[in-house]
């Protein structure tokens, strides 16, 4: 029974929630304007030809397409933001570079990656020589049995760091929502309870990659009976990584995809090359304020700001201008 | 929707990066597949479905056993299931399994695993003649 | 002016994150803005709803149906601004950003840490717009929109200079400039504003700058300098306002034309214009309709940005210049780099056209061939920052320079945040001060440049009545200032930002750190040499501030 | 029966998860005393130099070549696939000939030794070894484990008798036949001769005197010039051997006690 | 006031060539190894030479290490306070050599993903394994003194600096101990090598440093006072004159003994080996040349003479770890006093001749590489090198 709930309708459900909830978000998000070109710009701008710009400049204020892109790769694979982090020491009133969380960020995601790229081998068939060759390296294959993959364990020790730093550091622990130390927990679950499925407590492994991929095609009584056949251990880490997958859309987790969309990043720093066109005032010949704002039901408007209404309210001081023909010149004393 | 011309190919991209196990097994054709394993000549040292998950295991034991300790006491298995005693080696196995292509390789292919056990130890699948012994000697000093 | 605070202690509260949730109970005296009343909101130039009420904080006097007003804008927002939205969904409160903001260094209230003061907002939006906070309510970090949610949005979001540097190390760029500046949109829906803000934009609506200095004011004003600067130089230079036909239109921040130490930069401008025409017949002139480069606009929302700097392209057109040159404002180049050509239509003028098919200034006056703007630059906004238009003058030998005349003077500059964050622009300033002078000096590389610190008092927090959390903000930056001053004998901070100059006389006074405040151009203006009047280099024996040049011993 | 089991899966899980050594577990499930019965008995070969020289004498005179093989080397080769390559700096070899001869004499005749593990009491590499793969069992073969070699070559350097070999090229590719009772060796450990390890615990097992394969080649194909042997037995024919002559230990001097005797030097 | 550490900006193209050809080199030497272990048989090793160049730098890069490492402390252990501007890099360095040393032996063994058993199986009596320990053990402690020495925590700094220097000699002290406890190899066995390493790092380590710190002053445009490098180059000469009185000892002692006469005449004599020019071109050129530039007053004051005598005597100190290591396996051992031994089999009894092919080398000069790519990319991301160095500057 316990097979059937959670080896077959709880990881279609989530795959099912996963699926449609990401695509919901990037839609969701897609469907909000951009009104105007706003990037961080962290380096010299595209200027004349006898400023230096360097390398770095280029990818944190980039001007072109291809840079742009660089700098969202940058930003993506090696955190470059966080790399630049640095900490504040009130005492000394001074700032030093501070890279721990940029350490810790990078052992659990990369970490993760390959641990993902591993569990590929239960979806795939044949086996990816990669996704072997990244297992033994990774595993110094040979030299425990069974393997010991490093990813593994740094994935548990990378989220215990980011969360022992929720912990006992003051500023974090108080801007730590539940939410952010259940994340961690979740994610922590699921990690310590695949290594211990992997260590101590055995589970067969052609029989899971037999359930995933009666699974796959939807062979649902076949699937059933190889669930019901393994071990109930299993299922304590599919169940949570099937609910990580349904709580993922939903939850901040979602920075995974809206890296990708923040203004600030990834837009090119050329506003003085290329207009951009805000969608919701294409045509702002007029502004918006003078056409006026509807508020509960009120209309405001502010009066014309045009030369025409200028002059009518400075006449004199402004016909005393031209009298000078637009010339300043000091006073003769 | 604005920016579709991100947008849309960066769902495609999710969906064809979230069921590569779709296109990748339709183009390997391998749908469904399931190993299968040659039915062994005999009984198993121990029960053949605690072996599946871990006779990883009891071989490691095996081989510390008989390399380390040798002569009597360490080539000597009891088995928890039968209660019988085997002969510690891998050749105790090819008893029963004589084919690792059709046995073995079946299930570690299958989760791709590639022990390297047989880069040393003698398989029943090897090609090369095989040494019979000191009198085959014969045919170079007589 | 309000009084200086006495003593600041900086006392870090770490609440537990249920208190976090909880409305602050107290506004504490010298970090509160003042609320808008009905004089400075309901002008006809700058009309803002609700502002006919007379409100203070004790009592908001919102409208009845304030709470559905707040959400309708605020769902209105998330439609209009996908940064909005997704800054509000993607935060993983990692903590990088905590100690990045100057007020959060200087008043160690956790509310002020960015993240802190979007939580803020985001934890009404997890209420009222997403599924989890309806369903989990406090436990998912939702809360209630009460009025005391709103009074703290309001103290909250006038604590904050929108100086972005939390954004720029952020890893996913969220910039909490951008969520405060919607917010402030918001909470003007329903009647909340600042007071210092409005006045300002009100009277920039009206007369063309923040303040609201009338054409024959801001013909007085220039007159002067002209006239101070005859006695520096001997010469009689002149310059064009509202002059049809000049090739150039030149736009600076008010405060240029009348405060000090600003006044000298303008000093700095003239001479440079009078030896441009002089020697190649570049004309310049000012606007005084479009008197003011500064747009505290983009401190309050799109809409009243948009109103501020909608009539400079029209003056350009209406004058028939062939490009715009910006004067020494920080927040003025966020909004004229990355606000106004969206904003607003591009002039549509002949000149304009012709200049910018081809953008050489050779097109303009033939001896300063060679200098070109389509690196990086087009018609379609068509704006030049004075000192990349002095770098390149300098870089082409285009003007004479002497820099002895900066001698007396040991400098740093302050990148102004939303030059260095909005604009990008950092090593043309640096370009210029080596060249004009022998004596520059950076300060360390953490407050510099992308990642330098706000003076404080940007974003509309130059109000007096925050005086205590201005020289709190004002801190980091004024430890580096002190670090060069005690390393280099720095004796001038030198800052293109009209804010800047008037917050860092204050600031510098407060943390006793004794070295002037000034901009890059009067630095120019100093060592610039008239060669077209027929001035020599050891002529000038005065600085644009009338000290008597000629060694350090005078100035120490 | 299922606590037995249980305890299998345990014990396996601990070593794994603490990074113990197995062996740990191994000894107290399955071998019962298993080094008092071993500690009975100390393996040695004793070498009739002379015996030994007469054979090669003969076999080289035979075929006319002067690095021939003689049966003792190429049975040692075939029983333990001990790879054959061309290039002779790579070229493991376990068991070897040596060409031996007085410096003093002008015309000093020629003697043949077999060179091999001497399998010392207190072997040097043993002693450097980093991960105690090479270790000395309590019947005194000294002997290598692959699984834990990490291809240092430490024990090389160390041995003073030049009994090890590395494996520089795959020794799969310098093998013709194989024999199944002996594992080959992968790419990068070192090997050497070890007694015929395999014979020795097959022997005993079934209760019989152990041969290694040289040994049987030599009485079958040569002179009988090797004895191998018991030496803690005073019955054994070792023992008596060593007792009737003044064998002759490689680099005695270094205090390693090596068990390979050499009898006989300078003939009969 | 205090001395500034200050990154560098790192955006000159100068600067990313060098990191890319650093990085194409490092690149080569990790593809020769990879070749060497595919194909087989590419090095010039075999059953009689089994340590060849790449086992040499083991020692090699430990020695560089600890060297730089002791130079890092002589401003907390021996008070030295104004050689503090040079504490941060030292100790960087001496932590970037360290990881080429324990590369170096990942490189020389033959099972890679066997390491592991290293530190599953310890094995107390052997040298090796301890120095296993050691060697992470020191990798460690460099990373916590440079941590310390970021953190400005200057007590820790102090007791840090102790620590890493009486590890540093206890790490030395065993990597001498690999080669000079092997009893089995006469030319080997000499209770001098572990003190003599010890003074060879320090002289290595410290030549390197030189020659370092002058080429990042000068590429960086800082200033560097030529009299800090003055004293430094002062220990460097004297140290280099006990390590040319050791090597004299030691040979001198292994001539006396007749048993030996063959051995040392091969060694010392024999014009047509690599382990003959290894030893005299270090006496000549390691050691001779760069103590009389040091000591010539009108060299021993030009930074420029100064590193041209560092990195001769660092380059040959390389020379000195082939000429430890190398004669001892080519030279045939003596297994019956008295009696001429050669194997028909094998090329027991024969002096093997060994010569270090191009794969090897590119090994060691990958390391190398790396070790100088893991500097110019720390100089970026790390506060290693002051603003400016003079003497002066402490003293405020």
């Amino acid at each position: 029974m316990i097979g059937v709930i959670f080896g077959v309708i709880v990881p279609y459900i989530a795959v099912a929630i996963f699926v449609a909830g990401v695509v919901y978000r990037f839609v969701n998000w897609a469907n909000s304007a951009v009104p105007l070109k706003i990037p961080t710009t962290g380096g010299q701008q595209k200027s004349f030809p006898f400023i230096k710009r360097t390398i770095y400049d280029r990818f944190d204020s980039p001007y072109t397409w291809w840079e742009t892109v660089g700098r969202m790769i940058l930003e993506i694979f090696m955190f470059r933001s966080l790399l630049k982090n640095t900490r504040y020491y009130l005492d000394r009133a001074s700032q030093k570079d501070a890279r721990w969380l940029w350490l810790f960020a990078i052992l659990f995601h990369y970490s993760l990656l390959l641990v993902l790229i591993r569990h590929s081998r239960f979806f795939l068939q044949p086996v990816p020589e990669f996704v072997e060759m990244l297992s033994e390296i990774e595993a110094f294959k040979g030299v425990f049995i069974p393997s010991v993959y490093i990813s593994g364990l740094a994935i548990v020790a990378g989220l215990f760091l980011l969360w022992l730093r929720r912990i006992f550091l003051s500023r974090e622990r108080t801007l730590s929502l539940p939410s952010d130390h259940f994340a961690l927990i979740l994610l922590l679950a699921i990690t310590i309870s695949g290594n211990i499925m992997r260590y101590f407590f055995k589970a067969d492994l052609a029989a899971v990659k037999e359930l995933l991929m009666n699974l796959m095609v939807f062979n649902v009584g076949k699937a059933a009976a190889i669930a019901d056949s393994i071990e109930p251990i299993f299922y304590i880490h599919f169940a949570l990584a099937s609910f990580l997958l349904a709580y993922f859309p939903f939850s901040k987790l979602m920075h995974a995809g809206g890296v990708l969309f923040t203004p600030t990043r990834n837009m090119p720093n050329d506003n003085r090359a290329k207009r951009h066109i805000n969608p919701w005032d294409s045509d702002p010949s007029v502004p918006i304020l003078t056409k006026g704002i509807t508020v509960s039901g009120m209309t405001f408007t502010s009066k014309k700001l045009d030369w025409d209404t200028y002059y009518s309210m400075y006449t004199d001081q402004l016909d005393e201008i031209a009298e000078s023909d637009y010339k300043i010149v000091p006073e003769e004393l | 929707m604005y920016n579709k011309k991100y947008v849309i190919p960066l769902i495609l991209i999710f969906l064809v990066g979230f069921f590569t196990p779709y296109w990748y097994n339709a183009m390997a054709g391998s749908f469904g597949y399931e190993p299968e394993l040659k039915k062994p000549a005999g009984e198993c040292v121990e029960d053949s479905k605690w072996m599946a998950a871990n006779h990883m295991l009891l071989l490691q034991q095996w081989r510390t056993q008989a390399i380390r300790h040798g002569a009597e006491g360490g080539r000597i298995y009891h088995s928890f299931t039968t209660g019988e005693e085997y002969h510690a080696s891998t050749n105790t196995c090819w008893s029963c399994h004589d084919s690792k292509e059709e046995f073995c390789d079946q299930c570690h292919d299958y989760v791709g695993i590639h022990p390297e056990c047989w880069d040393c130890h003698y398989t029943p699948d090897i090609e090369k003649p095989q040494y019979q012994g000191t009198d085959s000697l014969s045919k170079f000093f007589s | 002016m309000e009084e200086m605070p006495e003593k600041i202690e900086i006392r870090q509260r770490f609440p537990e994150w249920r208190e976090m949730l909880k409305p602050v109970k107290e506004l504490e005296e010298g970090r509160t803005s003042y609320l808008s009343t009905p004089k400075q909101v309901d002008s006809e130039f700058f009309k803002m709803p609700f502002g006919d009420v007379e409100r203070d904080l004790h009592d908001l006097k919102l409208p009845e149906n304030w709470k559905e007003l707040f959400l309708e804008a605020m769902k209105d927002t998330l439609e209009k601004n996908r940064a909005f939205k997704l800054f509000m969904d993607i935060c993983v409160r990692c903590g990088a950003c905590a100690d990045k903001c100057h007020y959060y260094i200087g008043t160690g209230d956790p509310k002020n840490m960015p993240v802190g003061r979007a939580e803020l907002i985001r934890s009404v939006y997890r209420r009222y717009f997403t599924p989890s906070g309806k369903i989990f309510g406090e436990w998912a970090g939702a809360r209630e929109l009460t009025e005391d949610v709103v009074k703290e949005l309001y103290y909250y979001a006038y604590q904050c200079s929108l100086c972005r540097r939390c954004s720029l190390f952020c890893p996913y760029g969220i910039d909490t400039a951008e969520i405060v500046w919607w917010l402030r949109r918001i909470l003007s829906r329903i009647g909340l504003n600042q007071r210092f803000m409005t006045i300002s934009i009100e009277a920039s609506a009206r007369t063309g700058n923040h303040l609201g200095l009338l054409p024959g004011g801001m013909v007085g004003a220039i007159q002067q300098g002209l006239e101070e600067l005859k006695d520096v130089t001997g010469f009689d230079l002149h310059t064009y306002i509202n002059k049809k036909g000049a090739d150039v239109l030149f736009v600076a921040p008010s405060a240029d034309y009348f405060a000090t130490p600003h006044w000298f930069v303008m000093l700095g401008y003239l001479l440079l214009f009078n030896e441009l025409e002089e020697k190649y017949g570049l004309t310049i002139t000012w606007s005084t309709y479009a008197s003011e480069g500064g747009n505290f606009g983009t401190f309050h929302s799109y809409e009243a940005a948009q109103l501020l700097n909608s009539k400079i392209y029209k003056e350009a057109e209406r004058l028939g210049v062939s490009f715009i040159i910006g004067g020494e404002c920080g927040h003025m180049w966020r909004d004229k780099h990355q606000f106004i050509n969206t904003m607003n239509n591009p002039p549509k003028n002949e000149e304009w056209k012709k200049f910018w098919e081809n953008p050489d200034l050779g097109e303009l006056a033939e001896g300063l061939r060679g200098i070109r703007f389509d690196s990086y630059a087009s018609g379609e906004h068509g704006w030049i920052h004075i000192l990349e238009f002095t770098a390149a003058l300098i870089e082409h030998n285009k003007i004479t320079i002497d820099k002895s005349r900066n001698d007396h003077w040991t400098a740093t500059y302050h990148d102004p945040c939303n030059v260095a964050r909005g604009m990008g622009m950092v090593e043309e300033p640096r370009y210029v001060l080596r060249n004009v002078m022998n004596k520059f000096y950076d300060m360390p590389e953490h407050t510099i440049k992308d990642k330098t610190y706000c003076c404080g008092a940007g974003g509309g927090m130059l109000a007096d009545e925050i005086m205590d959390l201005r020289m709190r903000g004002v801190m980091p930056r004024m430890m580096a200032v002190r670090h060069v001053y005690k390393k280099y004998g720095v004796n001038i901070l030198l800052t293109p930002c009209a804010i800047d100059k008037a917050q860092f006389p204050h600031a510098l006074e407060y943390w006793k750190i004794p070295i002037e405040v000034g901009g890059p151009m009067e630095m120019v203006g100093n060592a610039l040499v008239l060669t077209a009047f027929g001035e020599k280099p050891e002529d000038r024996q005065y600085d644009l501030r009338g000290e008597p040049l000629g060694g350090e011993e005078d100035v120490q | 029966m299922m606590s037995r089991r249980k305890f299998l899966i345990l014990t396996g899980a601990v070593a794994a998860g603490t990074i113990l050594p197995t062996q740990i577990s191994a000894k107290t499930q399955f071998v019962e005393a298993a080094e008092e019965i071993e500690a009975k008995r100390r393996w040695g070969m004793a070498v009739d130099v002379a015996k030994c020289t007469e054979c090669m004498e003969e076999l080289i005179a035979k075929t006319g070549n002067e690095k021939v093989k003689p049966p003792c080397v190429v049975a040692c080769d075939k029983e333990n696939n001990v790879p054959e390559f061309k290039e002779k700096r790579f070229d493991p070899q376990w068991m070897r000939i040596a060409k031996l001869k007085l410096e003093k004499p002008v015309n000093a005749k020629e003697f043949y030794i077999p060179l091999l593990c001497n399998h010392c009491e207190y072997p040097p590499c043993v002693q450097v070894c980093l991960t105690k793969a090479s270790f000395k069992r309590p019947d005194g073969i000294v002997e290598i484990d692959m699984h834990r070699c990490i291809g240092c070559r430490y024990c090389m350097i160390a041995c003073p008798y030049g009994a090890r070999s590395f494996n520089f090229l795959d020794p799969r590719e310098g093998l013709e036949e194989i024999n199944p009772k002996v594992q080959m060796r992968t790419e990068g450990v070192v090997e050497k001769c070890t007694f015929c390890v395999h014979r020795v615990d097959e022997a005993i097992a079934k209760g019989e005197e152990p041969v290694p394969a040289c040994v049987e080649a030599c009485h079958k194909f040569g002179k009988g010039a090797l004895v191998f042997g018991n030496v803690k037995d005073p019955n054994s024919e070792i023992a008596k051997i060593l007792r009737e002559n003044m064998p002759v230990q490689l680099r005695a001097n270094l205090g390693t006690d090596p068990h390979v005797f050499y009898l006989k030097l300078g003939g009969e | 006031m205090a001395v500034e550490f200050k990154k560098i900006e790192g955006d000159s193209i100068q600067y990313i060539a060098l990191v890319i050809i650093l990085a194409v080199v490092t690149g080569a030497g990790f593809y020769a190894y990879v070749l060497d272990h595919e194909i087989g048989g590419l090095n010039g090793l075999s059953n009689r030479v089994p340590w060849g160049i790449v086992n040499a730098g083991i020692p090699y890069f430990i020695g560089l290490s600890a060297g730089s490492l002791i130079v890092s402390a002589l401003a907390g252990v021996f008070n030295i306070k104004k050689y503090k501007v040079f504490s941060r890099i030292a100790a960087y360095m001496a932590a970037a050599w360290i990881i080429a040393a324990i590369l170096s032996i990942a490189l020389d063994i033959g099972k890679l993903y066997h390491f592991m058993n290293a530190v599953k199986y310890f094995n107390p009596t052997s040298i090796f394994s301890w120095n296993a320990f050691l060697y992470s053990s020191y990798f460690v402690i460099c990373s916590i003194y440079l941590l310390v020495q970021f953190e400005e925590m200057e007590r820790a700094t102090r007791f840090m600096a102790g620590l890493a220097v009486f590890w540093a000699v206890l790490v030395h002290s065993g990597t001498g101990a690999i080669y000079s406890f092997m009893y089995s190899k006469e030319l080997y066995h000499s209770a001098l090598t572990p003190p003599m390493f010890i003074v060879c790092a320090i002289t290595s380590g410290l030549g390197l440093l030189l020659a370092t710190l002058y080429f990042t002053f000068k590429f960086t445009n800082r200033e560097l006072d030529p009299s800090l490098i003055r004293g430094l180059g002062l220990i460097f000469a004297g140290l280099m004159m006990v390590l040319g009185y050791f090597l004299a000892v030691e040979g001198l002692e292994k001539g006396y003994i007749p048993g030996l006469h063959k051995a040392v005449q091969f060694v010392f004599l024999n014009p047509g080996t690599g382990v003959f020019w290894s030893f005299w071109l270090l006496v000549v050129f390691g050691i001779a040349i760069p103590t009389i530039i040091i000591l010539y007053p009108k060299t021993g004051y030009d930074l420029r003479w100064i590193s041209v005598a560092g990195i001769l005597h660092a380059a040959l100190v390389f020379a000195e770890r082939f000429y430890l290591i190398i004669p001892g396996q080519v030279f045939p051992e003596e297994y019956l006093p008295g009696y001429e031994l050669e194997s028909l089999h094998t090329l027991e009894g024969y002096v093997v001749s060994y010569t270090p092919t191009i794969f090897e080398w590119l090994q060691i000069i990958g390391l190398i590489a790396m070790v100088y790519l893991i500097f110019v990319v720390g100089v970026k991301l790390f506060a290693l090198i002051p603003e400016r160095a003079v003497e002066e500057v402490v003293e405020e």
